[in-house]
C-alpha cells in the first residue's frame, strides 16, 4: 500500500473500438437469441435458457464495458459477495416456501 | 381469575409438552450459568490477581510464546460448538413434539380478530375468549384470522403459533390437569392487543360433557349458519350437485385426496385448499374444468369458510371409493 | 464516485496519487454498484416467490405486455451502453469532442427508452392494468395477475428512476465534457457515470426476459 | 505498532487543532473534516438517545402498575415503537460506527480523512434528515406499529404516520450505507505504508466488518420500505393478503437485514473492547487473527440466520431447523471473541481504568445476553418465549448491557484524544458501577417475566406479574441516573478537564502517536508502520494519571 509516486498519472488501458462494436453485437444477438427462445417449447428449460442467456449478456458488459477486465482482482470480489447475499436470500427463502407443507401439518 | 403460578419462576406445566420445554431450558439454564459464571469467575480472578503494580510493566504475549494457544483456540471454539449442537437437536426434537399433533386428536376452530378469540367445537358449539377441553384429550386447533396477524400463547403449554389472515395454522396440546389457564395474543396486532386475553379452561371429561350439554344463553355468542346452509345459501349446490350436469367437479369424497390441476401438478385436498377454492378459485384448476366459478372472496366471512370446510370434509364419498365417486 | 477536488489540483487533499484517488473511486463506485444489486435483488426476490407459487397468473399477465416494445428497449439500452462505453474512451485517450459525442448519444438514446416505457405505462393505464381501486383483469385469478402487475411497475418504475437520475446527470455533464473535464489522468466521474449506466442497462438485461417472456410459446 | 518518526513528531498540545482551527457554526456545518462530522453525529446521537431514554422511562412508568392506568393503549404503543425505531435506526445502528468509527478509523491507520469527505457530511446531513422525518412523525402523534413494522398492520390497519417514519429510516438507511462504503474504501486504499491488514488494530476490523453489512444489508430494508410505502398509499399489492400477497415475505425481508443489523451495532462495539483489553492489560491479543476473522466471520454467518425471528410465523418447521442449526453456528466466533479476550488478561498488566470497567461489564453482560440468544435459537425454547419478556431482556442484555457499555467505555477511553481534556476519575468510575448495577435490576426480572409467560407490547397485563415489573421499573430509574452521570462530566471536562497529553493511557496505536486533539490533517509527519498491534514490550510505557476528583 506504498503511494509515494505524486504526480505520475496511472495509464489507462484503453480498449480498442472494435472490441466495444463487438460487444455490441454480441448482445443484440443475445437478446436476439432470448425473445427466438421464448418462444420454443422447452418446458422447464425455458427459464433457464432465458436466464442463461441474460447471466452471458450482463458477464460480456461487466467484463467489456465496464472495464473489469482489467481491473485488480479486488473488483470481481466485491461484486461476488453482492451476488452472494442475494443468492442467500433466495436461497434461504426458498427453504422456508419450498418446505411448506411437507410435514403434513398444515401452516407448518 | 387464572391460578396464580405455583413457583414465582416457572409457569404452570399443564401439558407434557410443557414437561419437555421445561427440561430443556433447564439444560440451556445450567450452560448459561457455567459458561458466564466461568467466565466471570476468570476475568474477576485475573484482574486482581494480574494488576498492574507499577508503571512501566507490560503484560507478558503469551500467545506468540506458547505454541499451544492454537490448541487452546480449538477447544474453545469446539466445546461450544458441541454443546450447541447439542442444544440445537433437543430443542429441534421438542419443537416437532410442540408442532405434531398426535392421531386422532380433537378438531376445533380459532378464528382471531381485532381483538378477540372466536372459538368452535367439534360439535359446532362456540364461544368468544374462552376455550373450554377435556382433560386428557388431545386437541388440535385450526387457526385463521380476519384481519392481522394473531399469535395464540398459553404460557401453561409453552406453545406459540402464530395466526395468519392467508392460511390456516394449527396449534395442538393435550392437558394433563384441570384448571384455568392464560390465553394471550402473542403477536403485536394493534391498540387493543394487550386486551385480546382470554382463558383455557381444562375440564374433567365429564365435566366437559356436561358443559357442552349446557347450552349457552341465547345472544351470548353470535350465531353462524352451518356449513350446509350455506352451501345452499350461497348456491354451492347449483353447481357442485353430486347430480348434476357435470360443470363442476363433485365434491363428496374430495376431501384428502390429491386434486391434479390444469398445469398437471398436484395438490392434496386439505383445508386450505378448499377454503382457497372458495376464495380464489382460479388459482388452482382443477383438470378438466373450465374456471367458471365465481370469487366468494368478501362475500363469505372467515366464520363461514370455516363451516364451509367443515362441511365439505363431511361430504362422504356415496359408496366408499373417494377416486371413483368423483370421476 | 465524485472527485474530491481540492484548489486547482484535481488530486485531492487527502491523496498521495492519482493511481490511490483513480482506485479508491473505481472500488467506491462498485461498491456502490453492489448495493444497487441488493437494492433491485428485494423486488428480484419477491418476484422469483411470486412467480412461482402462482406461475399461470403471472404468464397471463405478463401476456398483455407488448413484446416488440420490450425488445426495442432492449436495443436501445444496448445501444445507449455501447455510446456510454466509447464517451469513457474518449475520456480516456483525452478527445473531448468525442466525450461530448457519445455522452450526447446516450442521452438520446436513454430518453427513447423513457419515452418507449411511457407508452408502455400509458396503455397500462389504458386497460386499467395498474393496480388499485380500478384494476382490472379478464382471467381467472386476477387477485394474482395484479400482483404480477404490482410487480411489473414496481421493477420496471424503480429501474425507470434509475434512468430518469442517470439522464440528469448525463445532461448535466455535457459542458463539462467540452470543456475537456475528463482527461486521462483524471476520469474519474466520467468512469463513474458510466458504471452507472451499465448496471442500469444490466438490470434491464434480466427484466426484460423475467417479465416480457413469461411462456410465451403457448 | 511503533512509528519509525522520520524526523520525531512533536506531540506537544498544538496551537491549533482540528477544534480550534476555524470557528463559527458554518466552520461545523460544512467541514469535511472527518473529527467534526464525528462530533456532529455525537451530539445528534445523544439527542436520540436521551429522547428514546425518555420513552423507556415512560414505558417502565406505565408498566409498574398491571392496570394500563397512566397511558392509553395507542399512546403506549407509540412509545414503545418510537422507543424501538429511534433506538435502533436513530441511535445504536450509527452510534459507535459514525461517531468513534469516524473519528478514530482515518487516525488509526494513519490516513489525512476518509477516502470521501464530502460523502461523510453528506451522510451526516441524510442522517440528520432522517432522524427531522421521524420527529415530525413523533410530533404527528409517532406510530404504533412496533419497530418491526409487521404487515398486514401497518399497511392496512394502522392510521399513523408510518410513511413519515418509513422515510425517515429510508434516507438514515441511506447515511449508513455511505458510511460503510466510505469506510471500506478507506480500509483498502489509505493504510498508512507499512500498515498490513494484519497490522490493523482489531477496532479497525470490527469496523471493515461492520461495513459489509452495511453495504449488503441495507438496501434490502430500504427497497421493503418502498414496498410498504406503495402498498400504503398507491394500494400497489406486494404484502397484502387482500391483494394476493403474503405478509409473511414481509417478515423474511424485513429480517434479512434486520437480523444482519443487529450485528452493525455489535461489532463495532467488539473492537472497542478488543481495545481497551488490548490497552489496560498492555498485552497483545490473545490469538490477534482469530478475533479478527472472527469478525469477519459473524458478518458473513450473520446473513444467514434471519429466519429465527419467524420460527413460528408459520416458516416451515424445517426452514426453522436450519435456521435453529445456523443461528448455534454464528454463536461459535461470539465465543471465541470472549475468550480470547478473557485469555488476554491472563498475565497482563491490568489497570482498572473507567474504560477498563466498561469493557468488563460488556463482557459478563454480552456473555448472558448471548447465551440466551442462544436459548432464543433452540427451537422448543424459542416456542414458548417467542414475544415475551424473555426476547426484551435478552436484546437489552445485548444491545444495553453489551453495546451501549462498549460505546461507553469508548468514549471514556478516546475523551481525551477528542477533546484534548481529561474526565474526572471518581465520577467516571462510579457511573460505570452505577450503570451496571441498574442496569440489572431493570433487565434481569425480565428474563423471568418472559419465562412467566409476560407478553411483550402489552400495555396492561395480569396482576401476578406486578412484582418484577416493579423491580424493573425501579432499576430504569437507577440506570437512568447513571446514563446522566457521564452526559454531566463529559461537558463539565470540555471546559474545566485537565489538559491530557498526547498519550494519557500509554497505548500503542497511531492514533496515539499525533496530539491530543489531534490537528486537521491528522499527523505532522506522514506514520510509517513497522510493527504488529499491540507490542507493548517494546512500547514506551508510563501512564500519566487521568486524575482529578
Ligand atoms: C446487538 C444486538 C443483538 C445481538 C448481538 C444478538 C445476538 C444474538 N441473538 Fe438476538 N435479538 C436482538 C438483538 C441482538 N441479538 C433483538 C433486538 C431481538 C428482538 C427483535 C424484535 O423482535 O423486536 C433479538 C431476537 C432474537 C431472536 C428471536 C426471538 C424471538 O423473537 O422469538 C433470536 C432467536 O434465535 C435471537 C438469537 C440471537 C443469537 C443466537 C445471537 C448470537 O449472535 C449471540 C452470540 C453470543 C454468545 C453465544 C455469547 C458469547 C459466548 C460465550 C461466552 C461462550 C460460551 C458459548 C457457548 C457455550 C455457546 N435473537
Ligand atoms: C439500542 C437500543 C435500546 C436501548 C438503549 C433501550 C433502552 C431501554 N429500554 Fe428498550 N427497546 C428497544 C431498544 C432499546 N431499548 C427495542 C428495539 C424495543 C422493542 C420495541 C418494539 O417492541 O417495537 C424495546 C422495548 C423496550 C421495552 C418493552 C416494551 C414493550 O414490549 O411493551 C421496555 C420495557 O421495559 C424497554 C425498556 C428500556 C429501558 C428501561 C431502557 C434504558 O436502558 C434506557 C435508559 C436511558 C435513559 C433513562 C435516558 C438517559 C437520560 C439521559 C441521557 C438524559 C436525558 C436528558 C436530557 C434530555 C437533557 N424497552
Ligand atoms: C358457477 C358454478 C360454481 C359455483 C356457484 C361454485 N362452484 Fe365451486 N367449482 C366450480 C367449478 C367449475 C370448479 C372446478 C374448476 C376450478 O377448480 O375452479 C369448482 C371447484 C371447486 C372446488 C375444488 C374442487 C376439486 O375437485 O378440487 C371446491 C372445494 C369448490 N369449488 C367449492 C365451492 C363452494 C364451497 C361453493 C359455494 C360457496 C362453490 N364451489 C360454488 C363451479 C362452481
Ligand atoms: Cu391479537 Cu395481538
Ligand atoms: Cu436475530
Amino acid at each position: 500500500m506504498t503511494h509515494t509516486q505524486n504526480s505520475a498519472a496511472p495509464a489507462p488501458h484503453v480498449m480498442p473500438v472494435s472490441t466495444y462494436l463487438l460487444v455490441f453485437l454480441a448482445l443484440m444477438c443475445g437478446t436476439a437469441l432470448t425473445v427466438a427462445a421464448a418462444y420454443v417449447d422447452l418446458g422447464w428449460a425455458n427459464n433457464a435458457v432465458a436466464l442463461a442467456i441474460a447471466i452471458a449478456k450482463s458477464t460480456l458488459v461487466v467484463l467489456y464495458f465496464m472495464h473489469v477486465k482489467e481491473n485488480t482482482r479486488l473488483i470481481p470480489a466485491v461484486i461476488f459477495s453482492g451476488l452472494f447475499m442475494l443468492l442467500i436470500l433466495f436461497v434461504n427463502l426458498l427453504a422456508d416456501y419450498g418446505t411448506r407443507g411437507w410435514l403434513g401439518v398444515e401452516g407448518r | 381469575m387464572p391460578n396464580i403460578p405455583s413457583s414465582p419462576l416457572l409457569p404452570e406445566q399443564a401439558s407434557d409438552v410443557a414437561r419437555s420445554v421445561d427440561h430443556l431450558m433447564l439444560f440451556a439454564l445450567s450452560g448459561l450459568v457455567i459458561f458466564s459464571a466461568l467466565i466471570a469467575a476468570l476475568v474477576l480472578v485475573f484482574m486482581i490477581r494480574y494488576r498492574r503494580t507499577h508503571e512501566g510493566q507490560v503484560g507478558e504475549d503469551i500467545y506468540e510464546t506458547n505454541p499451544k494457544s492454537h490448541v487452546l483456540e480449538i477447544v474453545w471454539s469446539v466445546i461450544p460448538l458441541g454443546l450447541l449442537l447439542i442444544l440445537f437437536g433437543w430443542g429441534t426434537r421438542v419443537f416437532f413434539e410442540q408442532n405434531r399433533p398426535p392421531a386422532g386428536a380433537a378438531q376445533y376452530w380459532v378464528t382471531g380478530r381485532q381483538w378477540m378469540w372466536k372459538i368452535q367445537h367439534p360439535n359446532g358449539r362456540r364461544e368468544i375468549n374462552e376455550l373450554h377441553v377435556p382433560m386428557g384429550q388431545a386437541v388440535q386447533l385450526r387457526m385463521i384470522s380476519e384481519d392481522v396477524i394473531h399469535d395464540f400463547f398459553v404460557p401453561a403449554f409453552r406453545v406459540h403459533v402464530d395466526v395468519l389472515p392467508t392460511r390456516y395454522t394449527t396449534y395442538w396440546f393435550k392437558a394433563n390437569r384441570t384448571g384455568e389457564f392464560h390465553l394471550f395474543c402473542g403477536q403485536y396486532c394493534g391498540t387493543e392487543h394487550s386486551k385480546m386475553v382470554g382463558k383455557v379452561v381444562v375440564m374433567e371429561p365429564r365435566a366437559y360433557e356436561a358443559w357442552l350439554a349446557n347450552e349457552p344463553a341465547a345472544g351470548a355468542v353470535p350465531a353462524v349458519a352451518s356449513g350446509e346452509q350455506l352451501f345452499v345459501a350461497k348456491s354451492c349446490n347449483t353447481c357442485h350437485r353430486p347430480d348434476s350436469s357435470a360443470r363442476a367437479p363433485v365434491l363428496n369424497g374430495l376431501f384428502g385426496t390429491q386434486v391434479t390441476l390444469q398445469d398437471g401438478t398436484k395438490v392434496t385436498a386439505n383445508e386450505d385448499y378448499v377454503r382457497e377454492s372458495i376464495l380464489n378459485p382460479g388459482a388452482k384448476i382443477v383438470q378438466g374444468y373450465q374456471p367458471v366459478m365465481p370469487t366468494f372472496k368478501g362475500q363469505v366471512t372467515e366464520e363461514e369458510l370455516i363451516q364451509l370446510v367443515n362441511y365439505v370434509k363431511t361430504l362422504k364419498a356415496p359408496d366408499g371409493g373417494a377416486a371413483e365417486a368423483r370421476k | 464516485m465524485s472527485v474530491e477536488t481540492h484548489g486547482a489540483s484535481d488530486l485531492a487533499h487527502h491523496f498521495d496519487s492519482y493511481e490511490q484517488q483513480k482506485e479508491s473511486a473505481t472500488l467506491g463506485m462498485w461498491t456502490f454498484l453492489v448495493t444497487e444489486i441488493l437494492f433491485f435483488g428485494g423486488l428480484f426476490a419477491a418476484y422469483s416467490l411470486y412467480r412461482s407459487l402462482y406461475p399461470e397468473a403471472f404468464r397471463a399477465a405478463s401476456h398483455t405486455l407488448d413484446i416488440r416494445l420490450g425488445a426495442l428497449n432492449t436495443a436501445v439500452l444496448i445501444g445507449s451502453s455501447l455510446t456510454m462505453a466509447l464517451a469513457v474512451r474518449g475520456g480516456q485517450i483525452g478527445k473531448p469532442k468525442v466525450t461530448f459525442g457519445m455522452l450526447l448519444a446516450t442521452l438520446a438514446l436513454g430518453s427513447t427508452f423513457l419515452g418507449v416505457k411511457a407508452i408502455e405505462y400509458a396503455d397500462k393505464f389504458h386497460h386499467h392494468h395498474v393496480p388499485g381501486a380500478l384494476f382490472h383483469f379478464e382471467g381467472p385469478d386476477a387477485v394474482h395477475a395484479q400482483l404480477f402487475f404490482s410487480l411489473y411497475f414496481g421493477m420496471t418504475g424503480l429501474h425507470a428512476l434509475h434512468m430518469i437520475i442517470g439522464v440528469a446527470i448525463l445532461a448535466g455533464m455535457l459542458r463539462p465534457a467540452l470543456r475537456g473535464a475528463w482527461t486521462p489522468r483524471n476520469h474519474n466521474f466520467l468512469e463513474g457515470m458510466g458504471l452507472y449506466w451499465h448496471f442500469v442497462d444490466l438490470v434491464w438485461i434480466f427484466l426484460f426476459p423475467l417479465l416480457y417472456l413469461i411462456g410465451r410459446h403457448h | 505498532m511503533t512509528t519509525s518518526p522520520n524526523p520525531a513528531p512533536s506531540l506537544e498540545a498544538p496551537r491549533t487543532h482540528y477544534l480550534n482551527a476555524a470557528y463559527g457554526l458554518r466552520s461545523w456545518l460544512f467541514t469535511r473534516d472527518h473529527k467534526r462530522i464525528a462530533l456532529l453525529y455525537l451530539v445528534s446521537v445523544s439527542v436520540f438517545f436521551a429522547l428514546g431514554g425518555l420513552m423507556a422511562v415512560l414505558i417502565r412508568m406505565e408498566l409498574a402498575t398491571p392496570d394500563g392506568d397512566l397511558f392509553q393503549p395507542d399512546i403506549y404503543n407509540r412509545l414503545f415503537t418510537m422507543h424501538g425505531v429511534l433506538m435502533i435506526f436513530f441511535f445504536l445502528i450509527p452510534g459507535i460506527p459514525a461517531v468513534l468509527g469516524n473519528f478514530l478509523i482515518p487516525l488509526m491507520i494513519g490516513a489525512k480523512d476518509l477516502a470521501f469527505p464530502r460523502i461523510n457530511l453528506l451522510s451526516w446531513y441524510l442522517y440528520t434528515a432522517g432522524g427531522l422525518f421521524t420527529l415530525w412523525a413523533l410530533l404527528h402523534g409517532g406510530v404504533d406499529t412496533g419497530w418491526t413494522f409487521y404487515t398486514p398492520l401497518s399497511t392496512n390497519y394502522v392510521n399513523t404516520s408510518v410513511l413519515t417514519v418509513g422515510v425517515g429510516i429510508f434516507i438514515a438507511g441511506f447515511s449508513s450505507i455511505l458510511t460503510g462504503l466510505n469506510f471500506v474504501i478507506t480500509i483498502h486504499r489509505m493504510r498508512a505504508p507499512g500498515l498490513t491488514w494484519f497490522r490493523l488494530p482489531l477496532f479497525v476490523w470490527g469496523h471493515y466488518a461492520t461495513s459489509i453489512i452495511q453495504i449488503l444489508g441495507t438496501p434490502v430494508i430500504a427497497i421493503t420500505i418502498l414496498m410498504i410505502a406503495a402498498e400504503r398509499t398507491l394500494h400497489i399489492g406486494f404484502f397484502d393478503p387482500k391483494l394476493g400477497g403474503d405478509p409473511v415475505l414481509f417478515q423474511h425481508l424485513f429480517w434479512f437485514y434486520s437480523h444482519p443489523a443487529v450485528y452493525i451495532m455489535i461489532l463495532p462495539a467488539m473492537g472497542v473492547v478488543s481495545e481497551l483489553v488490548a490497552t489496560f492489560a498492555r498485552k497483545p491479543i490473545f490469538g490477534y487473527r482469530f478475533v479478527a476473522f472472527a469478525s469477519i466471520g459473524i458478518a458473513v454467518l450473520g446473513f444467514l440466520v434471519w429466519g429465527h425471528h419467524m420460527f413460528v410465523a408459520g416458516e416451515s418447521i424445517y426452514a426453522g431447523v436450519v435456521f435453529s442449526v445456523l443461528s448455534m453456528l454464528v454463536a461459535v466466533p461470539s465465543a471465541i471473541k470472549v475468550f480470547n479476550w478473557t485469555a488476554t488478561l491472563y498475565k497482563g498488566s491490568i489497570s482498572w481504568d473507567t474504560p477498563m470497567l466498561y469493557a468488563l461489564g460488556f463482557i459478563g453482560l454480552f456473555t448472558i445476553g448471548g447465551l440466551t440468544g442462544v436459548m432464543l435459537a433452540t427451537l422448543g425454547i424459542d416456542a414458548h418465549v417467542h414475544d415475551t419478556y424473555f426476547i426484551i431482556a435478552h436484546f437489552h442484555y445485548i444491545m444495553v448491557g453489551g453495546a451501549i457499555m462498549g460505546y461507553l467505555g469508548g468514549l471514556h477511553f478516546w475523551w481525551p484524544k477528542i477533546t484534548g481534556r481529561l474526565y474526572p476519575v471518581f465520577w467516571s468510575k462510579l457511573s460505570a458501577l452505577v450503570i451496571f448495577i441498574g442496569f440489572n435490576v431493570t433487565f434481569f426480572p425480565q428474563f423471568i417475566l418472559g419465562y412467566l409467560g409476560m407478553p411483550r407490547r402489552y400495555h396492561s397485563y395480569p396482576p401476578e406479574f406486578q412484582v418484577l415489573n416493579v423491580m424493573s421499573s425501579a432499576g430504569a430509574t437507577v440506570l437512568g441516573l447513571g446514563y446522566l452521570m457521564p452526559l454531566v462530566y463529559f461537558v463539565w471536562s470540555m471546559r474545566y478537564g485537565p489538559r491530557a497529553t498526547a498519550n494519557p493511557w500509554g497505548a500503542t496505536g497511531l492514533e496515539w502517536q499525533t496530539t491530543s486533539p489531534p490537528p486537521v490533517e491528522n499527523f505532522t509527519v506522514r506514520p510509517v508502520v513497522t510493527a504488529p498491534p499491540y507490542t507493548y514490550a517494546s512500547a514506551p510505557a508510563g501512564k500519566e494519571a487521568a486524575d482529578v476528583g
